[in-house]
């Protein structure tokens, strides 16, 4: 494995000219949403960064994640990315199959102890659950991950599901799925959420690991902040719209050809952390809400089963109507009750009531 | 991993209808508390009538006399600005009217975000300010009871975490909006049973009051 | 030369800004990043990539700020198309991949964009690399 | 016979909670702008005379038993129980600190009626054996000996005697299936004989046909005050077999905030049927007959002059435009206090607090807000229309050295008459 030439050795070698590397590197600097000033230090780093081995798990998935990577409407800079990293085990896009498959991985994990990447997309059945719901090469997830995991420097949860359980967890979650990050407890883990997430926030994060060498900074959900920092409401073109009050309420009206506000339609952009209102997709060509879909909040735990996507996000998910109507009827009942108990008190009270008479007011002088 | 989201999950779902279901229990039963006793007949000649001058005094006793309006310009005018204020950003907020629409199918439109987002800090500073003058003005200091400070803090709790949440001063999101759901929950369980009633009853003994003044002749 | 001269009154921004959110603060960004320029003579890079962009925003937003007079074409890692707006000392830099497709679009307010500059390192070899060819013509070039 | 008891008293403060109290408790927020309509909080700056809170008993009685959660409260041991002690504390709240003068019923901004409900609460005050001496006393003479002051006939004879030989008229007396009954107070016969003639005179001018009722001739009524409807009933009983024996049209009530109100409003509740009568504030029927044309006066009084509208016939019984009439015949120099009418303020005299001796010092207290409003107008003299107002007024006045005597529209009236 030539796994010591550094990264500029590596392009230069492959005739990449001083303008095309810095031009590599202010693509590299957008493509991990970090300032356009930033190439000079891209540039530094790269110089020096080495090619990290990676190895790609796939669980219960759907394989739309490694679509979307695919998908990249950046295919040089992918290239670049994905030449210099070595991904020694991904059993979709690898070549081998079935037992030099694992052997490859094996013999990965054995080459790399302690260095290499660990990627992760789809959920796992839980330690409790039957592991044979998902196996590969007859190895359930949960001890292909820990076995993987014990030489791994990090683990990149990719997609919702490896971040948070994702479909497979929806209720009544048969196969009882749980996300990376409910296994892992003693690596670093980066989530990369969205069903799938965007094409070049993948490689970004990948990228930010390749040049700097060290995780991104994280928030709470473990996504890095540089692509999930902003909620996609509080970057969505559509915004002014919003605070306008300027709603389409249906799909079809004047609001919604006129690129009003979808908040109505049920978007979840409010409550969505996610790059796609700026990153777009395919290559940046547009994104749901550009082309009229209210966001679905993929990128946020549980967005499964949140209630309708077509419901606002401030409508609860279900309402009981029969159980309030219930409440209030028993309410009314037990007021009712208690006020005629009261009443019939007062009145008995009444009825034997003496006046009262000035003899009696006397006695108290 | 989901802590927050589950419990935004559960404070929009089984939380939400348990805090209606109270609130209308508890609404309904105090209602019919009150209509159930009735009233004494009335045999004394009457000056005026009931209904009109009843009903003009809801109206009207939203608006202090000049001379109330002198000697307590502060409760006058702070009392106006939260109450309007709290309107405002309960009644005229687009995910606000979104949920009323869901629960009961009237819908109205809304006022755009960054007037709603200055009613509701115009509002907490009222609100702050009712809480200071409560604390020092010797009658209410003197009236005020354990209520009277759970009452405030109720009141002001779905305004603040509504203004943290929609300018995501606390994260996650998840967790900052589902407190401000169970805030707003907190409100309507204890809504029935404390002195917020008056929210609805304010208005039967303001219509009672001008019946009352109204048979004797008198526009209260 | 494709863009119309400066003068040109056909091709003359709009009097007024431009009335969209997203332009408002882009051009906001710009033209304090020319004072800042003509203050220090450092130059700033704005990726109009990662921008909140209604669809046509950015076509309308490149069509407000016009053409200047130099337009270049560098072929490196596929083709980077620069062009100095109408505004003097801004200029718009896109990098594209292999197959025409748009890695970045950059703002960049400086005398010229640094992509146009011959690298140092590269310069310092020049001498060798002419001499190269100089030798391979005496070989028997043209 | 049986006792006063704080059983007794819960019990009568349970007969008096009705939709309205029901509807205030639950509205009350605990604003404190009561406070700010009463002058005995405002002259003492005491904030325990905050109206709303002088109704604890009562607030509390409901809490307990007539909500779901203070029941669960009480339950809990939560809630506080109305005790002997607790009504024997609030004695001086309910009634030496208030007139029932209902400025703050018009200014609670979610519409308590809280003088509704001070009256009331004075129920089970009474019930309970936690009325003042004073009122004790002026209820055990009203109801033994016709008067709250213990006035006999034969001293209203002396006076009608009085008025018969000064003016050549003659005061009826028991003549039956006349227009008018006219009713007396007390205080009026003691300190303002000159009421007795001037009605004697103006009715005369008028045409008008009235007379006295030696069965009943006192309008007042110590029940209503010390907040007894047993003993008020009493009381209204005597006017109404009075007018029905004599079969009279209408009963005309004095000079005298409380008893119009006791006899116009509560009378007919107090036992219970309408009135084969109608009932009339003196200054209505006067207003009545200059309306009609039926008071030819001439002159007007020259110097300036101010009203005092009695609480319980302005605020409390709509009789506000009236008296302006009737100012505006005979004096041409009227000028009405700041805040007058349904928003005046109390004289500090009203709903007892002058039948109640250990009242006196708050009582004091509370004019100075009346004589805060005088002094702003500086008038020469105040008019007023209730014998209760008028004596706290010249009283009030005299002990701040104000030399501003306060006369009654009835006699002022009377001295505009066109002579025959």
């Amino acid at each position: 494995m030539a796994a010591s030439k550094t990264l500029g050795e590596r392009l230069r070698e492959r005739g990449v000219s001083r303008r095309g590397f810095l031009k590599y590197c202010a693509a590299t600097a957008s493509l991990m949403a970090l300032p356009p000033s930033m190439a000079p230090a891209i540039a530094a780093a790269l110089e020096r960064a080495r090619r990290p081995s990676v190895i790609w798990l796939s669980f219960q998935e759907c394989t739309g994640c490694t679509e979307s990577l695919t998908r990249s409407f950046s295919p040089t800079i992918e290239d670049l990315i994905l030449d210099v990293v070595s991904l020694d085990y991904h059993h979709t896009l690898q070549a081998a199959s079935g037992e030099a498959a694992e052997r490859a991985r094996e013999e990965a994990m054995r080459a790399h102890w302690g260095e290499y990447l660990l990627v992760v997309d789809g959920s796992l059945p839980g330690p409790r659950a039957n592991p044979g719901y998902s196996t590969i090469a007859g190895i359930s997830n949960l001890q292909m991950l820990e076995e993987a995991l014990a030489g791994a420097a990090a683990v990149i949860a990719i997609g919702t599901c490896a971040a948070f359980g994702g479909l497979p967890q929806a209720r009544p979650n048969p196969t009882g799925a749980v996300s990376v990050s409910d296994i892992v407890t003693d690596k670093p883990v980066i989530n990369v959420p969205g069903c799938p997430p965007v094409p070049m926030v993948i490689t970004g994060v990948l990228a930010q690991y390749l040049v700097f060498g060290q995780l991104p900074e994280l928030d709470e959900y473990r996504r890095p902040r540089a692509f999930y920092g902003q909620a996609i409401h509080d970057r969505c073109y559509r915004r002014p719209f919003y605070d306008k009050g300027l709603f389409a309420e249906t799909f079809d009206d004047e609001g919604a050809r006129a690129g009003w506000c979808l908040y109505r339609l049920g978007c979840k952009g409010p409550s969505t952390y996610n790059a796609c209102a700026t990153m777009r997709w395919n290559g940046g060509t547009s994104w749901p809400v550009e082309a009229g879909a209210p966001c679905l909040g993929c990128s946020e735990a549980s967005f499964w089963d949140a209630g309708g996507f077509y419901r606002a996000l401030s409508v609860p998910a279900e309402i009981d109507g029969a159980r309030i109507l219930a409440a209030g009827a028993v309410g009314a009942v037990v007021g009712g009750a208690a006020v005629a108990l009261t009443r019939r008190r007062v009145r008995a009270g009444e009825q034997a009531r003496e006046p009262v008479t000035v003899d009696e007011l006397e006695q108290r002088q | 991993m989901s802590d927050p989201m589950a419990f935004l999950l559960w404070v929009k779902g089984p939380m939400f209808n348990w805090a209606l279901a109270i609130f209308a229990l508890g609404t309904l039963a105090r209602l019919l508390e009150i209509f159930l006793l009735g009233r004494r007949p009335n045999y004394a000649e009457p000056r005026g009538g009931e209904w009109g001058p009843g009903l003009r005094t809801v109206l009207t006793r939203s608006v202090a006399d000049p001379g109330t309006f002198q000697r307590a310009p502060f409760d006058v005018l702070v009392g106006w600005i939260w109450h309007v204020g709290f309107l405002i950003a309960l009644l005229l907020f687009i995910p606000h009217i979104e949920l009323i629409q869901a629960l009961i199918g009237l819908g109205w439109p809304g006022l755009p975000n960054p007037v709603v987002d200055a009613a509701t800090a115009v509002t907490l500073v009222a609100l702050v300010a009712t809480l200071i003058h409560r604390l020092r003005h010797p009658v209410k200091r003197h009236l005020s009871t354990a209520e009277d400070y759970l009452i405030w803090t109720v009141t002001f709790l779905p305004l603040i975490t509504g203004y943290l949440a929609y300018h995501r001063l606390i994260g996650p999101y998840p967790l900052a909006l589902g407190l401000h759901i169970l805030a707003a929950e907190i409100f309507l369980i204890v809504l029935p049973f404390t002195k917020l009633t008056h929210i609805f009853t304010a208005f039967i003994a303001r219509w009672y009051n001008g019946a009352i003044f109204g048979r004797k002749g008198v526009q209260s | 030369m494709t863009g119309g001269s400066v003068s040109d009154p056909a091709t003359m921004p709009a009097a007024g800004g431009p009335d969209w959110d997203a332009a408002k603060a882009i051009l906001n960004e710009v033209r304090h990043a020319l004072r800042h320029f003509v203050a220090t003579g450092e130059s700033t890079l704005i990726d109009l990539r990662a921008q909140p962009f209604a669809p046509g925003d950015l076509e309308r937003l490149l069509a407000w700020l016009g053409r200047g007079e130099v337009e270049a074409r560098v072929e490196a890692l596929g083709p980077t198309r620069v062009w100095e707006s109408a505004v003097p000392g801004v200029w718009l830099v896109d990098h594209r991949d292999g197959d025409d497709q748009r890695l970045t679009l950059q703002i960049e307010v400086a005398e010229f964009p640094e992509i146009l500059r011959s690298p140092a390192q590269d310069i310092e070899q020049a001498v060798a690399i002419l001499d190269a060819r100089l030798g391979a013509a005496a070989d028997g070039g043209p | 016979m049986s006792e006063p008891s704080i059983e007794r008293g819960l019990q009568a403060l349970r007969a008096e909670i009705d939709a309205p109290v029901a509807a205030f408790f639950s509205s009350c927020v605990h604003c404190g702008l009561c406070a700010q309509a009463c002058p005995f909080y405002l002259e003492t700056g005491d904030p325990k005379y905050t109206p709303v809170l002088k109704l604890e008993p009562l607030r509390r009685v409901w809490e307990r038993e007539f909500t779901l959660w203070g029941r669960i409260k009480a339950g809990l041991g939560l809630s506080p129980k109305v005790t002997d002690a607790l009504l024997a504390e609030w004695e001086e709240l309910l009634y030496d600190s208030c007139t029932m003068c209902g400025r703050c019923s018009l200014v609670c901004p979610v519409g308590n009626d809280l003088q509704y409900m001070i009256r009331k609460a004075r129920e089970g005050m009474v019930a309970s054996g936690h009325a003042p001496e004073g009122l004790i006393g002026a209820a055990v003479r009203a109801v033994q000996t016709g008067s709250p002051m213990g006035l006999q006939w034969k001293t209203l004879e002396v006076q009608i005697r009085h008025v018969e030989s000064s003016t050549g008229l003659t005061v009826p007396v028991d003549v039956p299936d006349v227009e008018y009954l006219v009713l007396l107070s007390s205080m009026e016969i003691i300190n303002f004989p000159e009421y007795l003639e001037a009605i004697a005179r103006i009715f005369d001018h008028a045409g008008v046909g009235w007379t006295l009722s030696t069965d009943c001739f006192e309008a007042t009524n110590a029940g209503v005050q010390i907040g007894s409807k047993d003993i008020a009933a009493t009381l209204v009983q005597r006017i109404v077999d009075a007018a029905v024996k004599l079969r009279v049209k209408n009963v005309i009530s004095p000079e005298c905030g409380h008893a119009y109100t006791a006899v116009r409003w509560e009378g007919p509740n107090l036992i219970g049927r309408p009135y084969p009568f109608h009932v009339y504030h003196i200054i209505e029927v006067l207003d009545a007959l200059r309306a009609a044309g039926r008071l030819r006066t001439e002159g007007k009084e020259t110097d300036r002059l101010s009203l005092h509208d009695p609480c319980n016939l302005a605020r409390k019984s709509g009789v506000i435009q009236e008296q302006r009439n009737l100012m505006d015949l005979v004096a041409e120099n009227f000028v009405d206090l700041e805040e007058h009418g349904r928003y005046q303020w109390c004289c500090g005299a009203g709903g007892g607090v002058s039948s109640n001796e250990r009242a006196d010092a708050l009582r004091r207290a509370a004019f100075k807000r009346k004589k805060a409003q005088i002094e702003a107008v500086e008038p020469e003299r105040m008019v007023t229309m209730c014998a209760t107002c008028r004596t706290q007024l010249e009283e009030g006045l005299e002990e701040f050295n104000m030399d501003i005597p306060v006369v009654g529209l009835t006699e002022m009236l009377a001295e505009h008459l066109v002579e025959k």
